[in-house]
C-alpha cells in the first residue's frame, strides 16, 4: 500500500496484504452460539468472536477480557464487576452491562437449553433457573450502571474467574439473538464482540474471521484472514496440511504419529482431562472395590502411552488431571499418585493385582466371569481396548470380550449402565479439581460408574460449600483418598493432543482447556 | 403412458409413506437420542430440548406432525445443527454431491460403456483381458482405499491435486475418479456380457452385410440393443451417486448430502433422518420411473404397463 | 361314425392387451372355434402364422384359461374343472423341439419328468425302466438317456419331445407344428414315427401345421383357419380336391410343388397384402380385407360357418359364387 | 469356362470354424461358378454349409471361421478371399447384398426402417440425405409396401414377417447389387406370404437383372424360380445341374432321397413317406468317405472309404456319387463284354 | 468344374454294399458326456479359469489350514516387536538371532501392538472368505428364491414383493444395523448358550452370525431384482409351458426349470457380491455388529491400516492386495463357471 490508502477500512487494508491463515481444528462445530456450545472446538470459535469478563493469556491465566475491574468480597460472594468503556460490538455498537446480564440470564434460561447451564449454579438463584423453578430474572446479577454490576454468589466459588471465561459466560447481543435461532448462520446477525468477527461460514467447508476492527485491541490482533477449515477425517488433514493447504492442524492420525513426533513442526497441549475405565460398580464382580483394584493395577500404561495412544499423555494414577492447578502449585503434585505408573513397578502393582483379586476370591483369575469392555467405535479406543484385554489376561488370567457400539448408542449406555467395563473419560469445564470429582456425585448424570458413597457425596458438598481456600483443597483431597479407596474407575492417562504447525505461523498458543488462539498469529512467507 | 405414470406415482406415494412409518419406527427404536452427550444434560434441559423440538408429545403424534410438515414443504428443523432447517441443509448440500456425482457417473457412463464395448469387441485378446483385469480391480478396491491413496499420491507426494474443496475444475478430478472407479467397473463387465450378447444378433450381420464400418456397427446397431442393463443398474446407481457418499465427501471434505446423511443418522437428529430418507426414496422411486421410460424410448419394443 | 373324443363349442380365446389410457383391448386369438375330433383320427389343423392356431390347441389343453365357449372331453365338460387329472390323458408335442426341452436337464430327467410329476413309478429302477422303454419307443436308445438335448439333432430333440408326451400313456395329443422346425429329411420320419404310434397305441392327434402338403398327408380331416376363425373344414382329400373358400383355395396354390415343370404349368393365387391384426380383426368375414371376390355382404355380415355336405363345412358369403 | 460371363466363380473353396472342440469344416472343396443373370439355387440340408459358403463371398463369417483355401473371384475382383474388411466393406451392399433367412431378427430393432434404409443409401452413394429419403420410399414402393412415408417411421417390431422381408429385400436392392445371396428368404413365412415373396424376387431380378443366389432347403421353392441347382451335403457339393436335371435325372442319393421323402399332395391314397433315415454328420468328425455314406440305403463298401470323385453326366450336371461310376465301369464292362 | 477322369483300378469288390454294421460304425455319437462332466471339461479347458481355481484353492489353504501351523497368534502381542517392517526383527529377536535361535520372521510386519500381521492376515482371510462366500450364499438364496416367485406370479404378487423390496432398498441400512446391533447380540448369545444344538453356531460365533442374519436382512435385494427379470424372460419359454403341460406345479418349475437356468446369471452376480459381502463386513463390525476384535477381518484390517498409510503403507496394502487376488480369482472363477454352464457356448 501506498500513502493513498487513508480511505480504506483497517479490514480491508490488512485482507490485502497479509496472507491468509489457514487452520483445523476440528470438523464442522453444532453452533457457533457461545451459549450452546459444548465442544472444545466450538469454544475456540467463540473466543475468536466474543470476549467474555475474563480471557485467557498465553500462560492459560486467565486476565481480564472486557472488565476494567473486578473486586470480590472478603466471603468471595460477591463480585463487583467494572466493564471497560473502550469495549465494541463488531458492528460498531458499545457492550453494556445490559449485554451480558441479558445473555447470561439467556444462557441460565432452561428455554434455550444450554448443555452447561449447570455452570450457573455458583451464581445465586442460578441452579433454580437452569432447572425452571425461577424466572431467569431471578438470576443473581445486578446492574449498577451501564459499565458497572454486581454478581452474588451461592457459594464462595475461586474459579469463577475462570468461569467467567468460559463461552457461556460469553455476552451476545440481544436485538439479533433474540427470536431468531438461526442468528449464528449469518455474518450480518452473528455479531461479537471479540478480537475476530465472522465473514462466512460455508458448512462443512470453512469458518472464516476477519479482524473486528471495534475490538478495543485490534491493533494487534492479526490482519490476515483466518480460515478455519472443517475437515473431519484424520489422513485427509494431514494430506492437506503436507499439501500446503493447511498452516495448523490438530489432531493427527495416531498411527502416523511416531513418524511425525520427529518433525519440527509438531507439538503438543497437554489437556485438563483424563481418560479412564469406569466400572459398573453395581454388577457383579465389580461391585468389589478390591476387583476393580486389581483391574486398575494391572494395566501397564505406560506401554498403553507410549505404543497406543501415543500422542503424548502422561500415565494416570488418580482421577484429577495433572494440569489442575491449586494455587501455584498443582493439585497432583500436593495429592500425589495411588499407585506408581513408574515402569519398573508394574510388575509390583501386578502383584498386588494378583494378590487382591485372590483375596476376592478369584486366586489366578480362577471363576472370574468373561466380562465385556464396551467402546465406541475409533481406532485409538479399540487398540486401548485390545491392549487392556491382553493385559487382564497375562496379568491376571481374567478374559474379556470387546464389545463395540456405535458412538450415540454408546452414549446411552454407559448412563443407562448396561455395560460391565466401558471406556470413559473427562475433560474439564474449568480448572479445579471439582469438576473430575463432582462427576462421582451419586446424583451426578455422569456418573456411569453408577456408584454410590454417601461420604464422598458429603465431601463434595462440603468443598462446595467452603470459602477458605486451603480447607476447600483439604476437603477434596480428602474426597479423592476416598475415591482411590474405592476405584469406581480405572485412570488410564491424562489427555493430550498433538498438531502440527508450519514453522512461519508464530504467535500461536493454545491453553490447557484445549482453546487455540489465532488472533495474534501472523504468518510470514516461507 | 399419462396412465403408466399416475400408477407408478401412485405406487411411489405409497411406497414412501411406508418408508417413513418404518423409518420412524426403527429411529425411534434404537438407542440413543439427539441431545446425548459425553457429558450428561441435565433433565430440565433434555425437558427444554425436547418441548422446544416438539419431542415431548408421544410417539404417533410426533409422527403425524412431521408429515403435516412435510406435506406443507416443511421437511423440519436440525436438532443437532443449531438454526438451519433440514431444506436449508438438504437443498444446499444436495446440489454439491449431485453435481459431482452427475460428473462421476457421466464418466463412469462413458469409459465403462466405452471399455465394455472395446472389450467385447476383442473378446478372449488381450485388450479385452487387460480390461477385465482393471475392471474387477475396480470391484475388488473399495472407496476409502482409493480415495486415501489418490490423495496421497496426487496430493502429498506429487502436489499436482488439491486433496479438499471442489473449488476448482483442478479439485473435482480425484473425487470423481474415486466415485466413478466402482460404477465404470461394473459397467465395463455388464456392457461387455451384454455386448456379447448384441453382437451375436441378426442384426449385426446385417449391419456388417450393409458394409457398415466396425465402429458404426459397435456405436450405432450394437450398443442400443445392449445398454438396456446399463440403464436398469444405472437408476438406482444414479439416485444412489447423485445423493452423495459419505467417504468420498469425508475425505475429500466436500459438503455433500452423503456426509448429512450418515451423521444425522448417528447424530439420532430425528428430522433429518426423515427428511434425507423420504427425500432419497423419492429420488430413488423417481429414478426407477425414468429408468423405465428411458428403457421405452431406447428400446421400441418395450411397452409400459 | 365312431365316437367323439373331443368337442370344442364356440371356443373363445381374448389375450388383453393394454391400448389407450383406460382402454382394454383384446387379441383376438381365437373366435368362436367349433368342431370334434373323433377317437382315433388325426385331425388336422392349418392356417398362416398367427392364425390362431397354437391358441387353439393351448387353450384345449387348458394351458390358457379359454375366455368363452366349452371344451367337451369323452362327454364331459372340461372348460373350468380341475385339469390336472386332464393332464394325464391329453399331451402336447411342441413346435420347436429345442426351445421345449429344458437345456440343464438330462434326456433322462426330461422324459422321467411326467413319471415324477404323477408318481407313475413306484421305484427307482421302475422309473428308468419306463425312460428306457419310453426312449427305444420313439428310436432312441438307452445310452441316450444320461446326455443333454444340445447334443443331439433337431429330429432326435423332437423324438425326446414325443418320448415325454407318451411317458403318461395319453389318449389324446396336440402335435403344434411338430415338424415346422425339422429338416426336410427328417420330417418323413417324424411323420411315419406319429402315424405308427397312433397305430400301435391308437393314439388321437389334433395336427397343427402350416405345411398343407403334410397335413393333408397325415390327417383324416383338415380345419383351416384365418385370423382367428374355422373358416372351412372337411375331409382331407375332399378339401384339397375340393376347397370352397377362398382362402383355403389361396392357401393350396401357393404350395410349392418340387417339380419344376408342374410349378411352371400351375397358376398361383397370390394374395394381396399382409394379415390384418387380430387386435382389430376387419368387420364382417374376416378374410375379405385380402379376398378377390369380397363383396359389401363380406363387410356386414359375419359368414355362417356351416355344413355344405358330407361333413364339408365353411364360412363364405360367396360359396358357389365363385 | 468362357469368363466374359461369369460373374462369380468360386474355386475349391473350404471354410472352416476353429471352435474350442476342434475344426468343423464346414465348407469343404466346393466349387462353382455363375454368369449374370443367372438364379442359382442352393438345396442342402440344415448344417451342410449353404449359408457359410456364401458368406464367404462377403466376408462375413462369424468369428472363428475363416476361408482356409481356394479361391473366389467375382465381377472383376480377383482372390475376394484375400480381401481386407476394408476393401470387403465398399463391395459389401453395393455389388452383393444379402437377405437373411431370419427378417424377425435381421432388422436392428431400435431403429426405425426409414433409418436403417438410409444408412445402407449413406454408406454406398453419395446421396444428400433428402435424395436418400426419396429413394427409400421409392424402394418400399417397389417391394409393394403401402403408404411407403409411414413406413418409413416405423420400427421393424411394427411389422408382420412378411413385411419385414420385404423390408431387408428393399434394403439389398437399394444399391442395384450384381448378386443378391437370399439366405432362405422365405423359410419363417408362411406359405401365402412365401408366394408373394417370391413373385416379388422374381420380379425384380427381372427388372434390374442381378443374378440371384436362393439358399433353402425347401425343393419346392427352387423348383420354379431357380435356373442351376446346386445340393450340398455336410459341406460339400454332392450334385450341381440345370433344374431339370436335378429333378429329372438326380444321380446323387441324397437328391434322390430328399425328392422322394416330400409328400406326393396330389395323389390320393395315404402312401407311406419314405424318409431318410439316420442323421446327419457331425462336421467336427467328417467321415472319410462319402458323408452320405451312412445313411444310403445304397451304400457301398468304397463309400465308406474314399470320397467319390465328380463326375460329368452331361453338360453342366456334375454329381459326386459312387453309384456313378459303378454304372459307368458296368457300362464299360458290358460295352467290354460285347466287343469281347 | 473339374472332374476326375475315372480311375481304372477300381476294384469291383469296393461296389458291393455296405454291411449295416459297417454303416453303423460311422455314425457314433461322440463320446457319451454328461452335463456336468462336460462342463467340467470346458471349464478345465478354460485357463484362467483353471488358474482362479489353483488360486482359490490356495487361498483356502492359506485361510483354514496354515494357521493351525502358524508359529504365532492373531492376538499373540509382541512386546518390543511393535511397528515392525515386513521381514524385520526386532532388537531382542535380532538378539536370539544373533545367539543362534531361530526366529520365525515377521513375514507381512507387525502391527502397533506387536501382533504379527502375517498370522493377521490369514486369519482375516478366513473370516472374509466365511463372510464372502456365506454372507453371498445366503443371498443367492433369499433373493433367488424372492425374486423368482415375484417374477414368476407377476401381477399383484409381484407388485407388492417388489414394493417391499423398494422398502428395504430405501431405508438407511444404518439405522436397521444399529437396530440390529442392539437387539441381536444378546437374545442370539442366550440362545447359543441355552443348548447344545446351537454348539456349531456357537462357535463360528455370534458376531458372524449376525453378520448372516443382517446380509439376509438387508442386502439381498439386488438379487432378487437380477433374478426376477430373468425368470420373467425364461417363464416365458417353451419348456416352461412343456412342463405346465405335464401338470408340473409352480414350485417344481421354479425348483427345476427357472432356477437352474439362471445359473449363470446367479454365479455371476454371486460373485460380485463377495467383494460388497467382504466389505460390508468390514462396515458392519465398524458399526458394532461382527466379529470381535481382536479377531480382524481383511477389510478391518484394511480400513485400519488407513489411518496409518504414509508411516505403514504395507499395512494398507498387504490385505488389500490380499482381497484383490481373493475378488479376481472368484470373479474369474465364476466367469469361467458361467461359460462352462452354458451349453450354448458349446460350439
Ligand atoms: N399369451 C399371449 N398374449 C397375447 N397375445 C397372444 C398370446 N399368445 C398368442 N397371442 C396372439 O394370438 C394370435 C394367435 O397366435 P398363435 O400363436 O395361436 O398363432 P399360430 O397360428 O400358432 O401361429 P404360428 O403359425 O406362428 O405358430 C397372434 O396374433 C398372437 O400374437
Ligand atoms: N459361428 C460358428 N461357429 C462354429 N461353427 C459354425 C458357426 N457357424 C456355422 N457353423 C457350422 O458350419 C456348418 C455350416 O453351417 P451353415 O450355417 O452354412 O449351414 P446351413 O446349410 O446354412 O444350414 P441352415 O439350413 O440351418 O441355415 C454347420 O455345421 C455349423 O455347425
Ligand atoms: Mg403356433
Ligand atoms: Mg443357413
Amino acid at each position: 500500500g501506498g500513502g493513498g490508502d487513508t480511505a480504506s477500512t483497517p479490514t480491508d487494508d490488512g485482507s490485502a496484504a497479509a496472507p491468509e491463515i489457514t487452520a483445523c481444528i476440528g470438523p464442522e462445530p453444532e453452533t457457533l452460539d457461545p451459549a450452546l456450545n459444548k465442544s472444545v472446538d466450538g469454544a475456540c470459535y467463540a473466543v475468536h468472536a466474543f470476549e467474555g469478563i475474563y480471557k485467557f493469556d498465553e500462560n492459560g491465566n486467565t486476565i481480564l477480557g472486557q472488565a476494567e475491574k473486578v473486586d470480590v468480597s472478603d466471603d468471595g460472594l460477591t463480585w463487583d464487576i467494572t466493564l471497560r468503556d473502550d469495549i465494541k460490538w463488531s458492528d460498531g455498537e458499545p457492550v453494556t452491562v445490559d449485554d451480558f446480564i441479558y445473555s447470561w440470564q439467556r444462557a441460565a434460561s432452561p428455554e434455550t437449553a444450554s448443555d452447561y447451564a449447570n455452570l450457573f449454579d455458583v451464581i445465586e438463584g442460578g441452579a433454580d433457573v437452569y432447572q425452571g423453578k425461577a424466572d431467569p430474572s431471578t438470576l443473581g446479577v445486578t446492574k449498577v450502571d451501564d459499565t458497572h454490576m454486581t454478581v452474588q454468589l451461592a457459594a464462595p466459588c475461586p474459579y469463577f474467574d475462570k468461569l467467567l471465561a468460559f463461552p457461556i459466560y460469553y455476552p451476545v447481543r440481544q436485538d439479533v439473538v433474540e427470536g431468531n435461532d438461526s442468528w449464528t448462520q449469518d455474518p450480518s446477525t452473528f455479531i461479537g464482540n471479540g478480537p475476530m468477527m465472522l465473514t462466512d461460514w460455508s458448512h462443512k467447508e470453512s469458518i472464516t474471521y476477519v479482524k473486528n476492527p471495534y475490538y478495543y485491541d485490534a491493533d494487534k490482533v492479526t490482519d490476515s484472514t483466518l480460515k478455519f477449515i472443517l475437515l473431519e477425517d484424520d489422513n485427509a488433514k494431514l494430506a492437506a496440511y503436507d499439501n500446503g493447504e493447511l498452516d495448523y492442524v490438530f489432531q493427527l492420525p495416531v498411527d502416523e504419529l511416531d513418524a511425525l513426533k520427529e518433525r519440527e513442526d509438531f507439538g503438543t497441549i497437554n489437556e485438563i482431562g483424563t481418560y479412564y475405565l469406569a466400572f459398573q460398580t453395581e454388577k457383579e464382580p465389580f461391585n468389589d472395590p478390591r476387583v476393580r483394584k486389581a483391574l486398575t493395577l494391572a494395566i501397564d500404561r505406560n506401554y498403553i502411552v507410549e505404543t497406543v495412544s501415543k500422542q503424548g499423555e502422561v500415565p494416570a494414577a488418580a482421577i484429577v488431571a495433572e494440569k489442575v492447578s491449586e494455587g501455584d502449585t498443582t493439585f497432583r503434585e500436593v495429592g500425589g499418585d495411588y499407585f506408581s505408573t513408574d515402569p519398573a513397578d508394574y510388575e509390583k502393582n501386578v502383584e498386588e493385582a494378583r494378590q487382591l483379586l485372590a483375596e476376592a476370591g478369584y486366586p489366578n483369575g480362577e471363576g472370574f466371569p468373561t466380562f465385556e469392555y464396551t467402546t465406541n467405535t475409533a481406532t485409538l479406543h479399540l487398540g486401548v481396548a485390545e491392549a487392556l484385554q491382553n493385559m487382564w489376561k497375562e496379568a491376571l488370567g481374567i478374559e474379556c470380550k470387546i464389545a463395540q457400539q456405535e458412538w450415540n448408542v454408546f452414549l446411552a449406555t454407559r448412563p443407562a449402565g448396561t455395560f460391565e467395563v466401558a471406556r470413559d473419560g473427562w475433560i474439564a469445564d474449568y480448572n479445579d479439581p471439582l469438576t473430575f470429582l463432582e462427576i462421582f456425585k451419586s446424583d451426578n448424570g455422569n456418573n456411569n460408574c453408577h456408584w454410590k458413597n454417601a461420604e464422598f457425596d458429603a465431601l463434595i458438598d462440603q468443598a462446595k460449600a467452603e470459602a477458605d481456600s486451603a480447607k476447600r483443597f483439604e476437603i477434596l483431597h480428602q474426597a479423592e483418598d476416598l475415591w482411590a479407596e474405592e476405584m469406581p474407575g480405572a485412570p488410564i492417562y491424562y489427555y493430550a493432543d498433538t498438531y502440527l504447525k508450519k514453522p512461519n505461523l508464530e504467535g500461536y498458543w493454545d491453553s490447557p482447556l484445549g482453546y487455540k488462539f489465532f488472533m495474534y498469529c501472523t504468518k510470514t512467507a516461507e | 403412458m399419462a396412465k403408466y405414470v399416475c400408477k407408478r406415482v401412485g405406487y411411489a406415494i405409497l411406497t414412501i409413506f411406508l418408508i417413513s412409518v418404518i423409518t420412524f419406527t426403527v429411529m425411534n427404536l434404537i438407542p440413543g437420542g439427539p441431545f446425548l452427550s459425553e457429558k450428561a444434560v441435565t433433565p430440565a434441559t433434555q425437558a427444554a430440548l425436547e418441548a422446544k423440538y416438539g419431542l415431548d408429545v408421544p410417539k404417533p403424534q410426533q409422527y403425524l406432525n412431521y408429515m403435516n410438515g412435510l406435506l406443507h414443504g416443511d421437511f423440519g428443523e436440525s436438532l443437532k445443527q443449531k438454526g438451519r432447517t433440514a431444506n436449508d441443509i438438504i437443498f444446499s448440500t444436495f446440489p454439491v454431491s449431485a453435481r459431482l456425482g452427475g460428473i462421476s457417473i457421466l464418466v463412469a457412463l462413458v469409459a465403462g460403456v466405452g471399455l465394455g464395448s472395446v472389450a467385447a469387441m476383442c473378446r478372449g485378446k488381450w485388450g479385452d483381458q487387460l480390461i477385465m483385469v482393471v475392471s474387477t480391480l475396480g470391484i475388488a478396491v473399495p472407496s476409502f482405499v482409493v480415495a486415501t491413496a489418490l490423495m496421497k499420491i496426487f496430493g502429498v507426494e506429487l502436489k499436482w491435486l488439491p486433496t479438499m474443496g471442489l473449488s476448482t475444475p483442478l479439485h473435482y478430478i480425484l473425487p470423481v475418479f474415486t466415485l466413478a472407479f466402482y460404477p465404470m467397473a461394473y459397467i465395463t463387465r455388464l456392457m461387455r456380457s451384454s455386448m456379447l450378447d448384441a453382437l451375436n444378433q441378426d442384426y449385426i450381420r446385417t449391419a456388417r452385410a450393409k458394409g457398415v464400418s466396425k465402429f458404426k456397427m459397435l456405436f450405432k446397431h450394437a450398443l442400443r440393443n445392449a445398454i438396456l442393463p446399463i440403464i436398469t443398474y444405472a437408476g438406482p446407481l444414479l439416485a444412489f451417486t447423485l445423493s452423495g457418499s459419505f467417504v468420498v465427501e469425508k475425505i475429500f471434505n466436500i459438503p455433500g448430502l452423503g456426509r448429512e446423511f450418515i451423521n444425522c443418522i448417528t447424530g439420532r437428529d430425528y428430522p433429518m433422518v426423515m427428511s434425507t430418507t423420504i427425500f432419497l426414496a423419492t429420488f430413488l422411486v423417481l429414478m426407477n420411473v425414468i429408468v423405465d421410460i428411458l428403457y421405452k424410448i431406447v428400446d421400441p419394443r418395450i411397452k409400459l404397463r | 361314425m365312431s365316437e367323439k373324443l373331443l368337442e370344442v363349442q364356440h371356443l373363445q380365446q381374448y389375450f388383453p392387451v393394454k391400448g389407450r389410457l383406460f382402454h382394454k383391448t383384446y387379441v383376438q386369438a381365437v373366435d368362436d372355434v367349433n368342431f370334434h375330433i373323433d377317437k382315433g383320427e388325426t385331425f388336422g389343423l392349418v392356417g398362416e402364422s398367427g392364425c390362431g392356431k397354437t391358441t387353439t390347441g393351448r387353450t384345449i389343453l387348458r394351458l390358457y384359461e379359454p375366455t368363452g365357449g366349452k371344451i367337451i372331453y369323452k362327454g364331459e365338460d372340461v372348460t373350468h374343472v380341475d385339469f390336472a387329472p386332464y393332464r394325464k390323458k391329453m399331451q402336447i408335442v411342441f413346435q420347436d423341439p429345442y426351445a421345449s426341452l429344458d437345456a440343464r436337464m438330462t434326456v433322462g430327467d426330461i422324459v422321467g419328468e411326467p413319471i415324477d410329476i404323477h408318481k407313475l413309478a413306484k421305484s427307482k429302477q421302475e422309473r428308468h425302466d419306463m425312460i428306457l422303454s419310453l426312449l427305444e419307443r420313439v428310436g432312441l436308445n438307452s445310452e441316450h438317456a444320461n446326455r443333454y438335448p444340445h447334443e443331439f439333432s433337431g429330429g432326435q430333440r423332437q423324438r425326446i419331445g414325443i418320448a415325454r408326451a407318451l411317458a403318461v400313456n395319453p389318449e389324446f395329443i396336440v402335435c403344434d407344428e411338430p415338424i415346422s422346425a425339422l429338416d426336410v429329411s427328417i420330417q418323413a420320419q417324424i411323420v411315419n414315427m406319429f402315424e405308427d404310434l397312433q397305430q400301435e397305441l391308437g393314439l388321437t392327434y389334433l395336427f397343427i401345421a402350416h405345411d398343407l402338403a403334410i397335413v393333408k398327408h397325415i390327417s383324416n380331416r383338415i380345419g383351416v383357419m384365418y385370423l382367428g376363425k374355422l373358416v372351412e373344414l372337411a375331409g382331407s382329400s375332399e378339401l384339397y380336391k375340393n376347397p370352397i373358400h377362398p382362402y383355403t383355395r389361396s392357401l393350396l396354390s401357393a404350395i410349392p410343388i418340387p417339380d419344376p415343370k408342374a410349378s411352371r404349368a400351375k397358376k398361383r393365387i397370390v394374395l394381396e397384402g399382409d394379415v390384418p391384426s387380430p387386435v382389430n380383426p376387419p368387420s364382417g368375414c374376416r378374410f375379405r380385407t385380402r379376398c378377390p371376390y369380397a363383396t359389401e355382404r363380406c363387410a356386414a355380415e359375419v359368414p355362417e360357418f356351416k355344413d355344405y355336405g358330407g361333413g364339408h363345412y365353411a364360412a363364405c358369403h360367396r360359396i358357389g359364387e365363385i | 469356362m468362357n469368363t466374359e460371363d461369369t460373374l462369380l466363380d468360386i474355386e475349391d473353396l473350404h471354410v472352416s470354424f476353429f471352435t474350442p472342440a476342434g475344426e468343423v469344416k464346414a465348407v469343404t472343396s466346393v466349387t462353382y461358378s455363375m454368369k449374370y443373370g443367372e438364379v442359382l439355387g442352393i438345396v442342402g440340408e440344415s448344417g451342410s454349409g449353404k449359408s457359410v459358403s456364401a458368406y464367404s463371398l462377403m466376408g462375413i463369417i462369424a468369428d472363428p471361421g475363416k476361408i482356409v483355401g481356394g479361391t473366389i473371384s467375382f465381377n472383376g475382383h480377383e482372390h475376394m478371399e484375400k480381401m481386407t474388411e476394408k476393401e470387403f466393406r465398399k463391395i459389401r451392399g453395393s455389388e452383393i447384398s444379402i437377405i437373411f433367412q431370419d427378417p424377425m431378427t435381421s432388422l436392428n430393432p431400435v431403429y426405425t426402417i426409414g433409418n436403417q434404409l438410409i444408412e445402407m443409401l449413406r454408406l454406398h452413394t453419395t446421396k444428400t440425405k433428402k435424395e436418400c429419403w426419396d429413394r427409400a420410399v421409392e424402394l418400399l414402393h417397389l417391394v409393394g409396401m403401402n403408404e411407403p412415408e409411414k413406413r418409413m417411421k416405423q420400427y421393424p417390431h411394427e411389422f408382420s414377417g412378411g413385411m419385414r422381408q420385404r423390408v431387408m429385400i428393399a434394403m439389398a436392392l437399394a444399391c442395384e447389387p450384381k448378386l443378391l445371396i437370399a439366405d432362405e428368404p422365405t423359410t419363417a413365412l408362411d406359405v401365402t406370404i412365401q408366394a408373394q415373396i417370391l413373385e416379388l424376387m422374381v420380379e425384380l431380378k427381372k427388372k434390374i437383372n442381378m443374378s440371384v443366389i436362393i439358399i433353402t432347403h425347401d425343393l419346392g421353392v427352387v423348383s420354379d424360380v431357380c435356373d442351376r441347382i446346386a445340393v450340398m451335403y455336410a459341406g460339400k457339393i454332392v450334385e450341381i445341374g440345370s433344374t431339370d436335371d436335378i429333378f429329372y435325372n438326380p444321380q446323387h442319393c441324397y437328391t434322390l432321397g430328399l425328392l422322394k421323402s416330400i409328400p406326393k399332395i396330389h395323389e390320393d391314397e395315404h402312401e407311406r413317406l419314405i424318409p431318410i433315415e439316420g442323421t446327419p454328420v457331425d462336421l467336427l468328425n467328417p467321415p472319410a468317405g462319402c458323408p452320405f455314406a451312412s445313411r444310403c440305403d445304397k451304400c457301398m463298401k468304397i463309400c465308406l472309404r474314399e470320397m467319390p470323385p465328380y463326375t460329368e453326366i452331361s453338360e453342366g450336371h456334375v454329381s459326386a456319387c459312387w453309384l456313378i461310376q459303378k454304372r459307368q465301369m458296368e457300362e464299360a464292362k458290358a460295352e467290354g463284354g460285347k466287343e469281347a | 468344374m473339374k472332374k476326375n477322369p475315372l480311375s481304372l483300378q477300381l476294384d469291383p469288390d469296393d461296389f458291393l454294399p455296405a454291411s449295416e454294421d459297417e454303416k453303423k460304425q460311422l455314425d457314433i455319437m461322440r463320446e457319451s458326456t454328461t452335463f456336468w462332466k462336460d462342463a467340467l471339461k470346458r471349464f478345465s479347458k478354460n485357463k484362467v479359469a483353471m488358474v482362479a481355481a489353483v488360486v482359490i484353492l490356495l487361498v483356502i489353504i492359506c485361510a483354514f489350514v496354515v494357521p493351525n501351523f502358524y508359529p504365532y497368534e492373531y492376538d499373540q502381542q509382541i512386546r518390543g516387536s511393535e511397528n515392525l517392517w515386513p521381514m524385520q526383527y526386532s532388537e531382542e529377536e535380532q538378539a536370539l538371532i544373533d545367539s543362534g535361535e531361530s526366529v520365525f520372521p515377521h513375514i507381512f510386519g507387525t502391527d502397533k501392538l506387536g501382533r504379527d500381521l502375517g498370522i493377521r492376515v490369514l486369519t482375516g482371510a478366513r473370516v472374509s472368505l466365511l463372510v464372502g462366500l456365506i454372507a453371498s450364499a445366503l443371498v443367492l438364496l433369499i433373493g433367488s428364491i424372492y425374486g423368482s416367485v415375484a417374477g414368476y406370479f407377476g401381477g399383484k404378487v409381484d407388485l407388492i414383493m417388489m414394493r417391499i423390496v423398494d422398502i428395504i432398498y430405501s431405508i438407511p441400512d444404518i439405522l436397521i444395523i444399529i437396530l440390529l446391533q442392539v437387539t441381536l447380540k444378546s437374545p442370539l448369545q442366550a440362545l447359543f448358550d441355552s443348548s447344545p444344538i446351537f454348539d456349531g453356531l456357537n462357535r463360528v460365533g455370534v458376531g458372524l452370525i449376525s453378520i448372516f442374519i443382517t446380509f439376509s436382512l438387508l442386502y439381498w435385494v439386488s438379487m432378487a431384482r437380477i433374478v426376477r427379470s430373468q425368470v420373467m424372460t425364461l417363464k416365458e419359454q417353451e419348456f416352461v409351458t412343456a412342463a405346465k403341460a405335464l401338470g408340473a406345479s409352480n414350485g417344481r418349475i421354479i425348483r427345476k426349470h427357472l432356477l437352474p437356468n439362471c445359473i449363470g446369471t446367479l454365479i455371476v452376480t454371486a460373485t460380485l457380491q463377495i467383494p460388497s459381502a467382504i466389505f460390508t463386513e468390514a462396515f458392519l463390525s465398524f458399526l458394532g455388529l461382527g466379529v470381535a476384535a481382536p479377531m480382524a477381518s481383511l477389510g478391518s484390517l484394511a480400513s485400519d491400516a488407513i489411518s496409518s498409510i504414509n508411516s505403514f503403507p504395507y499395512r494398507l496394502f498387504i490385505p488389500a492386495v490380499a482381497i484383490s487376488i481373493i475378488i479376481l480369482a472368484f470373479n474369474l472363477f465364476g466367469d469361467g463357471l458361467r461359460d462352462a454352464f452354458d451349453p450354448k457356448l458349446k460350439k
